[in-house]
């Protein structure tokens, strides 16, 4: 078996439809390969349509144009030991000698194999004002340069640790500043892997959605949260998953987390449903309350006037017949939506999620006293936020409540390192925080410690009854008990 | 039980982990008849943990109480016997992100050591993948082994008692990643980039020292390797605590200053209804130690033959 | 004057009464040299009276009775080289060899030269389950192992580094966990130096005030604001100032800053005592309420008796004596204390302070804001806090008030190296945290901006009003201006 | 005016820095007659300078004001000419503290370069104290002459125009500490060593790169230096901002769940009269990016001849 060589090239040539990573140099671009369009990426335009049929990982010259055309592949394995030692970026200003590498040094260290970033690295270490910029400035150096030195374009299979280094790199508004290495340790502490079944809210672009994807090869289930008018996941279609992990992803609003809670949950219509019966639904104002994302508004307007124009007559049927077809598309489409709700809502009555990610703008606290309902004793969970402030208010209430151990408040610190002869530093620039994470494990709610707590009458009971309901539940995820 | 898997209920011969308390756990192999002595008094295996749904409490002989947790690698980093050094959850949290592992992935690795890494990189490759680990140690190949059968993956692990710098994985072209954790990780480049697939792949290499980072970069890039990073990531525990902190006595307030005012404003917003000495503050204060260090990552990729 | 060697040996000998240092490995103590005192540091006992007469920085061994003996000095040079390339702790433990360093190596490592601490560093290196201890047990670890290795004591003349790694190494609570780095960063950004008018407000042991005095070098004053019971010192005390240092020390108390800044701090006493009528002090009960801290309480009993034995007459008359020559030491005292009050009193009226340095367990934002008014404009200002929270909210408070910019919430990243040849990494243990620093620069205030504020009745008046008196006082620091 | 003294007043010829606005500055040199452009427009010398209070606020030609500062190290450090790399305030306080300096210190320093070091040693050994500093860059050397000049701190300090690394500090047995900056601090090492005093003294050499500090190090330690010592500071500034945490909205509240209970529990905390829609929290983030090497610092001890 060690010898079988499962490496057809076949598997790894671009298509058109795929999605790609772009990279040039150290940044990133996610694009989905599209017949003749045109990609704008680090102020350069050109179109992918060369790259397809050519394999994954190739690197491409902009010709004019904007078409791609392969570089030939040059055999690397230059040693950067020509450099002495001493001649490094002090020796250089010490000397009194030019305080630049001059345009023909930058020849030389191309020659010697240097890529772009390193030669980046090294006109910012022979650069005797780029300390003393503002970071501003030192950011905008850096991207000059290396605008100039790396014009290649690299096509990428997309993967989590390129899609979370684009979003660190390009918009880390859009993922709440979460950076890669802490989205290493979420899906590390969070136990994700094939087979489980994940609870996911963030608020990262889909970026989280998808990594913890990635990590569960499509097996399993993942329920993914979601507030207000629907669940955002451009960053998990980045990954371009084949189908079939599609269907192993679930989701459910907030808003119904009560009423789930509750047992309250309107769902009867589901089987009725299925029997065909579907005058009721479209007209039913409560549908569309339930419905979460009303996605078409008819924009038709409804003519009120009374004619007898056999003309108008004609129109009007023909009106009254898109409008029947509209209503058959708006009620198959409102079936769809509250079978994917009930099958949801089937994976989380069980309360037995195997782990919950939270990552967010929202504040973590009663979002993350919420979803741990759901979650099965012994799982791990992870709730990841920028600020410090909101993960120690969720500390402290844990602790109030029970329910969980192992808790830990963590950040973490990140530097990377230019190694080359007789240079080895650390980079100059390093990001400032990377976001904090609170993680532990849930345990069986207990009734005797709930009795210390500070809040003394109702939540005892009220959590045993839990309990007992998630320990009868467990082996009925399939069921939905109304109750 | 698996560590690729969760179960509900503890069964025989599992390894279940018992919560002490803060940081006090240990593993315990479940075998009806046996008892485990703790600090709390004992565990009979029969009657307190075989049948127990996993996260429930149990009561021992003394009348204190434990969780009886699943395992996953992450409680076994923490709670594993230590036949080497190991790597833990931050190092591996990062090795397995930057190696593009998931379900699928097959992956070398070196040495085992105690298995730390191993266990983790098998529950992300699961239940598609596999992990070709080479150990030097003899005893510790076979520990390994034996391990990996009592946690119920030694179908998705490959263990070789070889020294990789000289006789490589066994294995050519089939690798996804490779993971180095040895003296000289240099002398195994070549082995690691045969090891890759023809499509290209991932390698990373974990040295404690700078002079073997040096070494090692130098080695991937006379090998044609590309995307060489070396980084280190420390992570930090924040202790979360109410800390109190006396207000200032300025003296009668008189009324041309506003200082003790100050103070009142103050005192207000935090303690309504105390007195004006002090307030209670919610923070969260690093440990006075913490591992500064526990090596440098080196990653790179394998372009395409 | 370039070759002009000031550098005579008599100063650095070790007297009676000084204080010194002692260093064994890097653990430090800070004792005063005194005569047969029995001196223990790191589980061992000795008198350091053998030591006196010899010259700062002499090593010592202790001999059987606990005797000091000057160890003979060894030329060290000898090179690290001799350890090969890939013999670190991966080889080690990777070979299957002896997993730790025999005793044999250890004693090769002495000769080597290596110091005590770093044959430790070598210990974990080579243990293999150095790394695999919790926290503690490395903390125990490595300090068991040091006091092995490490038996030598030296003899050192006290300085801010010395005390302050003292104290954060042995006791890191009584300096509110204030790192050397940091008070480093107090230092500069305070920009103490000869010559200036500094307020301190410490609750570090006075180690602070006494790193502050260091860098006046006994030019200019400082300002001690203390609360409650009154000033601690025992930090400053261990530098061993010569005495005129201690005559640029004053001291205030804080329960006294509002009257101060009212203009109605009773200081009325101070010419008519000086005048030399001083009956009136010792029986007012508002001395009492100015004193501050009364360290003496009469602990004789009055007695009511009345009787006339002559000799009860004769101890009576005693008594008597004894009891005016107390209430005239009292007096003295108290008018020692009133004319400290009251010069401490003058140099803070004239709200001219060259800087103003906070670093104490009290919440910061209501001290700095009330000490703050004793600034000049143009100066800088530094206040620590172990906490993160306060500081925002000095911060915050700052911002509204004004009349003070460059505002900076700071903490920083302090790791040790370990250089050997082939080993060079960063120390396995590094400190959490050092503290938290806000430091910014006064600037006078304005009424215009004043006017802009929250608060907006009477804080602009206010304001311009002390800028006024402040601008009126400037050159009058030694009038006391009685409003 | 002077670097190592505090004035009142502005006085013809000072250096002034004026603040514009959030991390905008600049160096001003005091001329009567003279004129500054700012963005906020016009300052002129005479009027608006001269005889002024430090720190107050100056209004420009064009309505907008500016506050004009005395100068200090800190201020000087951020606001210099630059001629080379400089010294940052972070790295410069720890420099000074390990190597004890206070008044009346005598210390060796090499290269001058920008004089950012140069400038808040001078602060602190004065008024007792000397300066050597050895510049190999002629240019820079006297630049540093005139500016010393300018500052008033020209009788504290020498400067030499020399190579520390053939030549030394040109002085023998007087220095209490020395302070190397340059590209091989080894090859200083015993002309450091020359001119610190018989007694001992304390060294420190700042190397952006590790081979840098390996070397020196073992120049050190053969010159027979004790209690070598590198370490690295790292700041971190923290923005303080307010943040909106939008609350998550979980429908409906029923009788027997608690969640949407908890929300409006915390809301009432930190928005007392607000909906339930969003609680602000004040809190502290650190910049996108920030410094992370300037260099290693490396001390030494010279113990007694």
């Amino acid at each position: 078996m060690a010898e079988c060589v499962n490496d057809s090239d076949a598997e790894s040539a671009i298509n058109y439809g795929d999605y790609v990573v772009l990279k040039r140099g150290d940044v990133f671009k996610s694009v989905q390969v599209e017949n003749k369009k045109k990609v704008i990426f680090e102020k350069q335009w050109f179109f992918l349509d060369n790259a397809v049929g050519q394999l994954y990982g190739t690197m491409f010259e902009i010709e004019a144009g904007g078409s791609l055309k392969p570089k030939a592949v040059k055999r690397a394995g230059d040693s950067l030991d020509s450099k002495e030692a001493g001649q490094d970026n002090r020796h250089i200003v010490d000397d009194g000698r030019s305080q630049k590498l001059t345009r023909d040094d930058i020849e030389t260290l191309k020659e010697q194999g240097l890529k772009g970033q390193e030669i980046v690295q090294q006109l910012i270490d022979n650069s005797t004002t780029f300390k003393d910029k503002t970071e501003f400035a030192q950011a905008k150096y850096i991207k000059k340069k290396k605008k100039k030195y790396e014009s290649d374009i690299t096509v990428l299979k997309p993967s989590t640790r390129l899609l979370a280094m684009m979003y660190h790199g390009r918009e880390p508004g859009k993922i709440c500043h979460l950076r890669y290495d802490t989205l290493a340790q979420i899906l590390t502490l969070g136990n994700i892997h094939a087979g489980s079944k994940i609870i996911v809210f963030e608020t990262c672009a889909g970026l989280v959605l998808g990594s913890v994807m990635e990590r569960m090869g499509g097996f399993g289930s993942v329920i993914q949260m979601y507030p207000g008018g629907g669940p955002t996941r451009a960053g998990m279609e980045s990954f371009g998953f084949p189908s079939h992990f599609h269907e192993t992803l679930h989701e459910f609003p907030l808003c119904k987390v009560n009423a789930l809670l509750a047992g309250t949950l309107d769902l009867s219509e589901k089987d009725t449903d299925s029997q065909a019966n579907g005058s009721r639904i479209g007209g039913s104002d409560s549908s569309q309350e339930t419905s979460g994302v009303s996605e078409e508004k008819n924009s038709e307007p409804q003519s009120m006037e009374v004619s007898v124009d056999p003309q108008e007559e004609m129109k009007r049927a023909e009106r009254e017949k898109l409008r029947e077809q509209r209503a058959q598309e708006k009620k198959v489409k409102m079936e769809e939506k509250r079978k994917k709700l009930a099958s949801a809502a089937a994976l989380l009555e069980g309360r037995n999620a195997d782990g919950l990610v939270i990552a967010s703008r929202f504040h973590p606290c009663p979002v993350l006293m919420g979803l741990l309902k759901f979650v099965a004793p012994s799982r791990p969970f992870v709730v990841y936020c920028q600020y410090r402030e909101p993960l120690i208010e969720c500390y402290t209430k844990l602790r109030e409540q029970g329910g969980a151990i192992s808790l830990r408040l963590t950040d973490s610190w990140l530097r990377h390192y230019q190694v080359l002869p007789n240079r080895t530093h650390p980079v100059l620039l390093m990001s400032g925080g990377g976001g904090y994470l609170l993680s532990g494990t849930t345990v069986a709610t207990d009734a005797a410690k709930a009795r210390n707590q500070h809040k003394s009458e109702e939540p005892a009971a009220k959590r045993l009854k839990l309990d007992e309901i998630s320990s009868s539940c467990d082996s009925s995820a399939k069921a939905i008990s109304v109750v | 039980m698996s560590f690729v898997e969760y179960s509900e209920l503890i069964q025989e011969g599992d390894v279940v982990i018992i919560f002490l308390g803060h940081d006090s756990m240990m593993p315990v192999k479940v075998q009806s008849g046996a008892q485990t002595q703790t600090r709390y008094g004992v565990i009979r295996h029969s009657s307190d943990l075989i049948g127990q749904r996993f996260g429930s409490k149990v009561t021992c002989s003394k009348g204190g109480w434990v969780y009886v947790l699943h395992p996953t690698p992450e409680l076994w980093t923490v709670n594993l016997p230590h036949r080497t050094q190991i790597l833990y959850t931050t190092d591996i949290a990062n090795i397995t992100l930057m190696l593009d592992l998931k379900p699928g992935s097959v992956v070398c690795e070196s040495g085992t050591g105690s298995g730390s890494l191993s266990h983790s990189i098998l529950r992300t490759i699961a239940p598609t993948g596999h992990l070709h680990t080479v150990e030097f140690h003899a005893q510790r190949a076979e520990k390994a082994i034996q391990e990996f059968k009592e946690h119920k993956v030694s179908h998705l692990v490959t263990v070789r008692n070889q020294d990789v710098c000289a006789e490589g994985f066994g294995i050519t072209g089939v690798a996804d990643a490779v993971f180095l954790d040895i003296p000289s990780p240099w002398e195994a480049v070549t082995h690691a980039k045969r090891a890759l697939k023809r499509k290209g792949g991932r390698l990373c290499s974990f040295s404690p020292c700078i002079e073997q980072v040096q070494r090692t970069c130098e080695a991937l890039l006379n090998h044609g390797f590309e995307e060489i990073c070396t980084l280190e990531v420390l992570l930090r525990v924040h202790d979360v605590r109410s800390v109190t902190l006396p207000l200032p006595d300025f003296g009668p307030e008189e009324d041309c200053t506003n200082s003790t005012q100050m103070a009142s404003d103050l005192s207000q917003e935090e303690v309504p209804n105390t007195g004006n000495t002090s307030v209670i503050c919610k923070t969260a204060t690093p440990p006075r130690e913490m591992a500064g260090h526990t090596g440098y990552l080196t990653f790179a990729t394998k372009p395409r033959d």
